[in-house]
């Protein structure tokens, strides 16, 4: 199927996004990079989505007047990503306050040292002493 | 409501009267009494050894669509006799003087007498097994029920007890794959089933349930490979758990090899299946398994300061010889091995009494800690005197008989090899218990021991009790031979035909009568000899020759550490600890494993993780 | 049934006479090696009647009495199994894994003897005895296999009559020979094998607390093993005896071999006894065994 | 090393999503079920702008959903951030500037009206009572972003919020109870392109719009807060 | 039987008016909450009572499917369905705020929903409900560890959900539709190649986040370790095996093809080994229970992994039983928190607490009689029938996991008990966490005695659970069975269509879409 090059650069510019996003997620550090990035990932997979319902040459689904303008575009993806739209909302709200959560709590914003803190946390929480590396090998060497 | 239903009734009921009234020593009589009731009922059962039909169990469940079903027959009823009067003898041993004493340094005398009382109503249960999914329920109800005796020890018990129990579901997870591969194979758990279908398996399949079954079934018996739990957890165990475990319960492994290794699958198959690229059979295998089971516990019990250790070092020694005789699979060599089960419960319990005995009265069984105790516990030695010749095989006792019986069957199979390991192990066996002896009963009496008196009557009698039947069916070895025809019969083996004395052939039969009267009347001149001599002054113990140096009670000149020395420096050298070793780098291998496992949850970010899988994930659906 | 109880009462006297002139035999070999006349005729039986004649008998204990017991009579009752001319009915009833373990029985007589003496002395000497029993046992027990297997009874009046009709035993299996002598000189504990009644380094072990009648039994015992051991050598290998001239040169013959080596050699230390008795014997008794199982 | 395994990783997803999206058939929708909703939606439903006859009828509990999320997001931030309120001591952030003022104060009612109309209008123009909400949440948190001194009155805001949200529901169970089917359309079509068209649709929506308006002003002004009251 | 969407409607509306009650007084708020899922659970007793044995599906809003959403009701989803409000009301937040209330009715409601809803976006939008509502609740009034975690939690979780979002795309790209029957007649046709498969594994790893799958559990140590133990008991124990749920529903509905069971059959069985040995080094009690579940999860996914029924009874068992343990154990692990090697003789005092905790550490281990054997059986049984060396594989670490498990819980177990006194336990006497473990002990003893009928109940929910045609029967009605055996003979067999012209994709299909309005019960099959 001949695609025009509309086509071509949405797909490539949704799923992109989203390589971006998951990339940003993956390689960031700051913890409102990682959620800026999880936000660029969830635009893509939206865009995506959108374009899943998109057909060429049709209208939007709406009629004016009472009278149906031509051939549709397909309405349910865009009711879809609607929600899909709100629920990155809720779940960055969400992010963002843990955030600031985490920043007041360990003073820091990088998930490297959050990461050490909180298993330092853990681990005293659950009464542990600091996991120190082996002085001798777990097996005594046979006589 | 069967005979059988009696049983489990009535041992549910020990278990429960154990349970609530066990902490009060007081208890300990009653309990016995109701063990005795147990003995009874197995004993009414005893058509079962002659032949009769077996003696169902009324409860049959049938879960997601497969039936469940108990019956007894004359292997189960074997078995059960041993086990019925092994747990009779303990409870009887535990039921006085040394349940107080128990109690009183503290052990939990409920738990203790809870864990004996559930050990045999679940060997009965297993015993019962028709088909395998009640095998693998009595099978893991027999070993969580061994593991709560051995907690029963506290402290240093506890850590063998959770080795013995990650061996045992080792164990019993093989005996599930055996189980569930014989169930892909014929669609339900019957043994029948199975039998049925066996003839044409392929040999890889016939090997693989061989393998399950033996390695799952091994673990128990102690096997090689296997065998490192069971020293320990059988040592640790307090006295009469130990007597207990040490005679009947490693021996469920080999009820259970019998059952569906012999009874399913059947000795002409194990025969025809022949391990690629050697002349070696299955059973030989098996056979060779066996063989080293026999030397190297044997030896390693040699090097043993600890008299407990030591007995349950030759408990798996002797384990071997019973696989060994059953692997042959002839008719003396079979009896042999199943006669070896009967007589080594008998004289293992026995000795693991007297060694509970004498730590009821020293404290200690550390072989170096003792010496001399012949003059103050005269019955106890006679104990361990008759329990020794019997684990070492001496003619006098049954020990003796059952070995006869497998080395004559190994001269007729012409399998020189296997015989000279059975004699190293039993050579070694003697050199071993001679020290057992000589360490704790003669030589030099140590100060602190002079004021030890004789156990009270509560545990000798259930001692003398084991070693008049050592002594008896060492005399009349045919009593338990004929129990064992029908069991022949039963499992599809070659049939002996006993006699009273033992077994009568042309070219050299056993009768233990002659041999006895022979052996009885050879010392009865040698006493005429030796009392023509006129009277003996017996004499102080530190009138002793010393080279002019005057000997004095506080001098320590009894020879007990490092027996063997001559031995030792010969042998030393053989001592690699190799399966110490190889259990060891198991453990360590897990531990970088679970060192790897916990590294994964330690990751920075999290979803790191999730970008790749879903790369490896597409990368494998587009390949 | 009455010619059985015969031969349990007279075979003893049998063999205590015969075992009695052996040590004579083996004390007349030892001086004519170290050149010098050696005892008169009747010298053993005269050591016999000093020991068991003596006042003074020092006993450590019940035990120490029944070791000796045990001792002396498991070597009885174990020649009595062995068939000599004219008196095998008790043979006839058993078989010589029985015999095996009766020639084990008076060692453990003698630990406990030893043992309940409580002078380390002792214990050391059992200590290497057992030590010695677990040493030459190996190939004895492999000559047995093997003669067992070759013979295809282990009924030793079986065993004479398959020689007396295919010839002895030495010329159908001769490195089993070669190995049984070599055990026979371990069992024997004599010289090169003599570690654990070593008289200067343990004071003679064991026999380190046994006086009058003790010792008395002990000599009779040794007596006893002698004739035993010559008696069971000739049955396996050299087709036993048809009449008691015969049959006593041949085990004259075969004591004399290994008295006459002993005398050759010093004392071994244990280890060298293990590594001597595990090494030639064994390695001639398994070559003897694949000759035999695969001819 | 870490970043230039993820790039690696990064870029292999990217091909295989490339592939994938080649494959798929992109621009020519298949509009099976699609194309049964734009051939009955209008009588169906009676609303013009079919997007919101997916939204609001045919996927109503999808939306029902969205809204319980947005709902939890609110409830989540509110719980996270209870603790860390500023305290009455601390003084403020320092007031925006007179230009910001002034705009905030005249956009204010502009902001409404426009957020108002589309709400209204969801079932005939695009739009509807999530934009709508939006628009509404960004008039209230404008004022407060000039003067970030005075807060929102939570009270308030829980109270619209869960009001809006139950409105919604029972309406659903209004539907349940009288037509047997949860958020079945309610009270006849009317005629297509009117004001008072597609039965309950407008109704939901207003429900819809009100509450997003009100959790998003409480979602941003306990987030201004939070963020102001930062040491 | 359309009262059955109560059971999601009622405890939204009640969630949403619990934070406006909750700021005049906390009791009224705690007290609706309680009603709340009471009623749920009358409703859906009432649905189950009515049900007896038939499945019913349920049109939301009286659009027929495939255009409007469906709720599909089964024994198996009413089973799940029923143990949401349950154990929300049993492992109910102790001394919580009015959000957290709130927080928790969403989570049952969005719960109930994904074990009832049978459209795809609707299983994601509750998904994702379901998530949004645990990060509040986890970070909620915890600890800066429990929010650290949560946060970490959530990154993972939103990124999964993305490529949850990406795979139904895929779906939605190919298929046209959303509804499950209605994928399950066009699945054979268009989602066999490997696009469909790698929209199966996008979905898998996205519902993997919360079903503890292998690679994406990374979250599980760090918030069941550091939230309280009755949230860690509903979060472990009931949300991952609903997660589990939905991915068996798409599996077996949609992607009957061997390639996706075996994906999930390998992530399952990494997931057991470093589950298991993981929990195997940990050294405090909780985190050794979330490693632990995670092993056992990864039981569960393989389990499910097996093609046909004999899969779904052994996932299901294996599921159940978690599900009746883990909150157990993890309620009695916060009775005894704190690293292990603290804890020596700690269990002597109270004997109930240390009883049940063996109870539950047998049947993990599975002890025979114990349901955790039989379930670990149906498991083993169903991968070696396969006789697939992967499979093979799979039973072998199946049992190699008991035998780690059953090391390191009776390791913990043997110094809880341990004989050294001078054990003081830090948390206050929490008296109706110990009714609901002893809850959790009496219905696993009772189902000892009533393994018979429970073993064939399960053999028949398995049976509907599989039973595909059924599914499609009931959700569009028979032609669509017909429809969709034709389109698989076609492909399997390859022959040309017998008969009638195949309509062009795309042309609106009359046969659906009965007007709307007109009331239609669900049709009753």
């Amino acid at each position: 199927m001949t695609l025009p090059p509309l086509e071509i650069v949405l797909y490539t510019g949704a799923v992109s996004l989203l390589i971006i996003g998951l990339a940003g997620l993956v390689m960031g550090d700051n913890l409102v990079r990682l959620v800026l990035a999880l936000a660029v990932a969830e635009a893509g997979v939206n865009l995506l989505l959108v374009l899943s319902g998109f057909r060429q040459g049709a209208f939007a689904p709406i009629l004016l007047e009472g009278r149906v303008p031509g051939p549709m575009v397909d309405p349910i993806p865009q009711a879809l990503v609607l929600t899909a739209i709100v629920i990155g909302v809720g779940v960055q709200a969400l992010a963002l306050a843990l955030v600031l959560r985490v920043r007041r709590a360990y003073g820091t914003v990088e998930m490297r040292t959050l990461r050490a803190r909180l298993h330092e946390d853990l681990d005293a929480a659950a009464g542990l002493p600091p996991e120190t590396s082996r002085n001798a090998p777990a097996v005594e060497r046979p006589a | 409501m069967t005979l059988l239903d009696g049983l489990w009734l009535a041992s549910a009921l020990t278990a429960l009267a154990a349970g609530l009234f066990g902490r009060s020593p007081s208890a300990g009589p009653w309990l016995t009494a109701l063990y005795g009731v147990q003995f009874l009922l197995v004993a009414f059962m005893g058509p079962l050894a002659y032949g009769a039909d077996p003696v169902p169990a009324s409860p049959a469940f049938s879960v997601l669509g497969y039936g469940l079903s108990w019956q007894f027959t004359a292997l189960s009823w074997f078995f059960a006799v041993i086990t019925a009067g092994a747990a009779l003898a303990a409870a009887w041993f535990m039921s006085g003087a040394w349940g107080r004493h128990y109690a009183e340094q503290g052990g939990d005398l409920r738990l203790l007498q809870l864990a004996l009382a559930l050990n045999p109503s679940t060997m009965y249960v297993l015993l019962a097994s028709r088909d395998f999914l009640s095998l693998f329920v009595g099978w893991e109800l027999v070993s969580w029920a061994s593991f709560v005796l051995m907690l029963a020890a506290g402290g240093v018990g506890v850590r063998w007890a959770l080795r013995y129990l990650v061996y045992a579901i080792g164990g019993a997870m093989a005996v599930m794959a055996a189980m569930v591969l014989s169930h892909a194979l014929t669609g339900s758990f019957e043994f029948g089933a199975l039998a049925a279908v066996v003839p044409d398996l392929s040999a890889g399949t016939l090997w693989s349930l061989v393998i399950l079954l033996s390695g799952g079934f091994g673990v128990k018996m102690g096997l090689l490979p296997f065998h490192l739990w069971q020293a320990g957890a059988y040592a640790e165990t307090p006295g009469p758990g130990s007597a207990f475990l040490g005679a009947i319960s490693s021996r469920m492994g080999l009820y259970a090899m019998l059952l569906t290794l012999f009874g399913v699958l059947g000795l002409g198959t194990l025969k025809a299946l022949s391990i690629p690229w050697t002349p070696l059979e299955a059973h030989e295998l098996l056979a060779w398994i066996a063989a080293f089971t026999i030397v190297l516990p044997t030896f390693t019990a040699l090097k043993q300061n600890d008299a407990r250790w030591l007995l349950a070092w030759h408990g798996i020694g002797q384990g071997g010889y019973m696989l060994m005789g059953v692997a042959m699979g002839d008719a003396l060599a079979s009896a042999g091995g199943l006669m070896h089960v009967f007589n080594h419960a008998t004289y293992q319990a026995a000795l693991f009494m007297a060694v509970t005995a004498v730590v009821y009265r020293t404290g200690t069984a550390d072989l170096n800690k003792l010496g001399g105790l012949v003059t103050r516990m005269p019955l106890t030695f006679l104990v361990l005197l008759v329990g020794i010749i019997g684990l070492a095989g001496l003619p006098p006792m049954n020990g003796f008989v059952s070995k006869w019986l497998i080395y004559r069957a190994l001269i007729d199979d012409g399998q020189p090899l296997l015989f000279v390991a059975a004699v190293v192990g039993t050579l070694g066996t003697i050199v071993s218990v001679y020290k057992l002896l000589h360490n704790i009963f003669l030589g030099q009496l140590r100060v602190e021991h002079e004021s030890v008196r004789e156990v009270p009557g509560s545990m000798l009698a259930p001692m003398l009790a084991l070693s008049l039947i050592v002594f008896v069916t060492g005399l009349a070895p045919g009593l338990v031979l004929d129990w064992l025809t029908t069991v022949q019969r039963e499992l599809g083996l070659a049939v002996l035909a006993p006699t009273l004395g033992g077994v009568e052939r042309p070219d050299g039969g056993l009768d233990m009568l002659w041999v006895v009267g022979i052996l009885f009347a050879g010392f009865g001149v040698g006493a005429l000899i030796f009392l023509a001599g006129g009277r003996a002054r017996t004499v102080h113990q530190l009138d002793n020759y010393a080279g002019g140096h005057f000997l004095t009670a506080e001098v320590r000149y009894h020879y007990s550490d490092n027996f063997y020395a001559g031995l030792m420096h010969r042998i030393g050298p053989w001592y690699r600890g190799s399966f110490q070793w190889l259990q060891d780098s198991v453990v360590a291998a897990t531990d970088l494993l679970a060192q790897a496992a916990a590294g994964v949850y330690r990751v920075v970010q999290p979803a790191a993780w999730l970008l790749g899988v879903t790369v490896l994930a597409l990368w494998w659906v587009a390949a | 049934m009455m010619a059985l109880i015969v031969e349990l009462v007279l075979m003893p006297a049998v063999a205590f006479v015969v075992g009695l002139a052996m040590l004579l035999m083996m004390r007349k070999i030892a001086a004519k090696i170290q050149r010098r006349v050696g005892p008169p005729f009747f010298q053993p039986l005269y050591d016999v009647v000093k020991f068991f004649g003596k006042q003074t008998q020092i006993s450590h204990g019940l035990i120490h009495d029944v070791g000796i017991i045990v001792a002396v009579g498991g070597y009885i009752a174990a020649e009595t199994l062995i068939p000599v001319p004219g008196m095998t009915g008790i043979a006839d009833r058993t078989d010589v894994i029985t015999l095996i373990y009766f020639l084990m029985v008076p060692s453990l007589g003698m630990a406990l003897a030893a043992g309940q003496c409580a002078n380390p002395n002792a214990s050391i000497g059992i200590s290497r005895a057992l030590t010695a029993m677990l040493a030459y046992d190996i190939p004895f027990v492999i000559v047995i296999f093997g003669m067992s297997w070759m013979y295809g009874t282990t009924n030793l009046v079986q065993m004479v009559e398959y020689q007396q009709a295919h010839g002895w035993g030495l010329f159908q299996a001769p490195l089993l020979a070669f190995a049984g002598l070599f055990a026979l000189q371990g069992m024997l504990g004599k010289q090169p094998f003599e570690i654990y009644v070593a008289p200067a380094e343990i004071a003679t072990g064991p026999m380190v607390e046994m006086g009058g009648k003790y010792l008395g039994s002990l000599i009779v015992m040794q007596s006893f093993s002698l004739y035993t051991a010559g008696i069971l050598y000739t049955t396996l290998f050299l087709g036993g005896g048809v009449t008691w001239i015969d049959f006593l040169v041949k085990a004259f013959l075969v004591v004399a071999i290994p008295m006459t080596i002993a005398f050759q050699f010093p004392r071994y230390r244990a280890e060298q006894m293990l590594g001597s008795l595990w090494k030639w014997p064994v390695l001639a008794g398994l070559l003897g065994l694949a000759v035999v199982m695969w001819s | 090393m870490r970043n230039f395994t993820s790039l690696l990783f990064a870029g292999g997803l990217g091909f295989f999503l490339l592939v994938l999206a080649a494959d798929l058939p992109v621009g020519a929708a298949p509009m099976v079920a699609g194309e049964g909703i734009l051939g009955q939606g209008p009588e169906a439903v009676g609303a013009a702008n079919l997007v919101t006859a997916v939204v609001l009828a045919y996927r109503g509990i999808d939306t029902l959903g969205e809204l319980s999320i947005l709902f939890a997001a609110a409830a989540g931030v509110g719980l996270i951030l209870s603790g860390m309120r500023r305290r009455a001591d601390q003084r403020p952030d320092p007031e925006g500037g007179f230009i910001l003022l002034a705009a905030a104060d005249l956009l204010f009612p502009l902001l409404v009206i426009v957020g108002l109309y589309i709400v209204l209008h969801g079932h005939l123009t695009p739009g509807g009572g999530f934009q709508g909400g939006v628009i509404l949440a960004a008039a209230f948190f404008l004022p407060l972003l000039g003067r970030p001194g005075d807060s929102l009155n939570h009270a308030v805001v829980n109270w619209v919020e869960g009001l809006a949200g139950g409105a919604f529901v029972l309406i659903g169970l209004w539907a349940l109870a009288v037509k047997g089917d949860f958020l079945a359309p309610m009270l006849g079509k009317g005629a297509l392109g009117s004001l008072f068209s597609a039965g309950t649709l407008p109704l939901l929506y207003i429900a819809v719009g009100l509450k997003v308006g009100a959790e998003i002003a409480g979602l941003m002004s306990t987030l201004q807060e939070t963020e102001a009251a930062e040491p | 039987m359309n009262f059955v969407v109560l059971a999601v409607a009622l405890p939204l509306l009640a969630g949403f008016l619990t934070p406006a009650l909750g700021r005049s007084s906390r009791a009224l708020a705690q007290w609706l909450g309680w009603g709340t899922l009471a009623v749920c659970i009358g409703v859906l007793w009432v649905a189950w009572a009515r049900l007896d044995g038939g499945t019913v599906a349920i049109a939301i809003g009286g659009f027929r499917p495939p255009l409007g959403i469906v709720f599909y009701l089964d024994a198996v989803a009413l089973l799940f369905g029923l143990a949401v409000p349950l154990m929300a009301l049993l492992l109910w937040p102790r001394e919580g705020t009015p959000q957290q209330f709130a927080l928790t009715l969403v989570l049952t409601a969005s719960a109930t929903g994904l074990a009832l809803s049978g459209d795809i976006f609707n299983l994601y939008v509750f998904y994702e409900l379901t998530a949004a509502a645990s990060f509040g609740l986890i970070a909620g009034r915890g600890t800066g560890a429990a929010q650290g975690a949560a946060l970490r939690y959530l990154l993972l979780s939103a990124a999964g959900s993305v490529l949850l979002l990406a795979g139904i795309t895929i779906v939605y790209l190919r298929t046209g539709t959303l509804n499950l029957a209605h994928l399950a007649t066009l699945a054979p046709e268009r989602l066999q190649d490997p696009v469909g498969l790698a929209a199966f594994a996008l979905m898998l790893i996205g519902l993997g986040v919360k079903g503890e799958l292998f690679p994406v559990n990374g979250w599980v140590p760090e918030v069941y370790g550091s939230v309280s133990g009755r949230l860690a008991g509903l979060l472990a124990g009931l949300v991952s095996k609903l997660a589990v749920l939905v991915v068996v529903r798409i599996l077996v509905l949609i992607f009957p093809q061997p390639e996706a069971a075996q994906l999930m059959l390998v992530l399952g069985m990494l997931g057991i080994v470093a589950g298991e040995l993981a929990a195997w080094r940990a050294r405090d009690l909780r985190r050794q229970f979330a490693f632990s579940s995670i092993g056992q999860l990864g039981i569960v996914f393989v389990a499910f992994s097996v093609p046909g029924e004999a899969g779904i009874v052994a996932g299901l068992a294996v599921a159940l039983h978690h599900l009746l343990v883990k909150p157990a154990l993890f309620l009695l692990a916060e009775r005894w928190g704190g690293s292990i090697e603290g804890l020596r003789g700690a269990g002597r005092g109270h004997w109930l607490a240390s009883g049940l905790f063996i109870l539950f550490a047998l049947s993990l281990v599975g002890l025979p009689p114990l349901p955790g054997f039989w379930a670990k059986l149906l498991t083993v049984m169903g991968l070696m029938g396969l006789g697939t060396g992967l499979a093979w594989l799979g039973a072998l670490t199946v049992m190699a996991a008991t035998v780690v498990e059953a090391a390191y819980l009776f390791r913990t177990l043997s110094v809880l008990l341990a004989r050294e006194a001078g054990y003081t336990s830090p948390g206050p006497h929490r008296g109706l966490d110990l009714v609901t473990a002893s809850l959790a002990g009496l219905v696993l003893v009772g189902s000892v005695f009533a393994l018979h009928p429970l073993g064939d109940g399960l053999k028949a929910m398995a049976a509907q659970a599989a039973d595909v045609q059924g599914y499609i029967r009931t959700v569009l009605g028979d032609r669509a069975v017909a429809r969709r055996g034709q389109r698989e003979d076609r492909i399997s067999e390859a022959h040309p269509a017998s008969r009638g012209s195949d309509r062009p994709m795309g042309r609106a299909d009359r046969a659906y879409g009965w007007p709307a309005g007109s009331p239609t019960r669900g049709a009753r099959s």
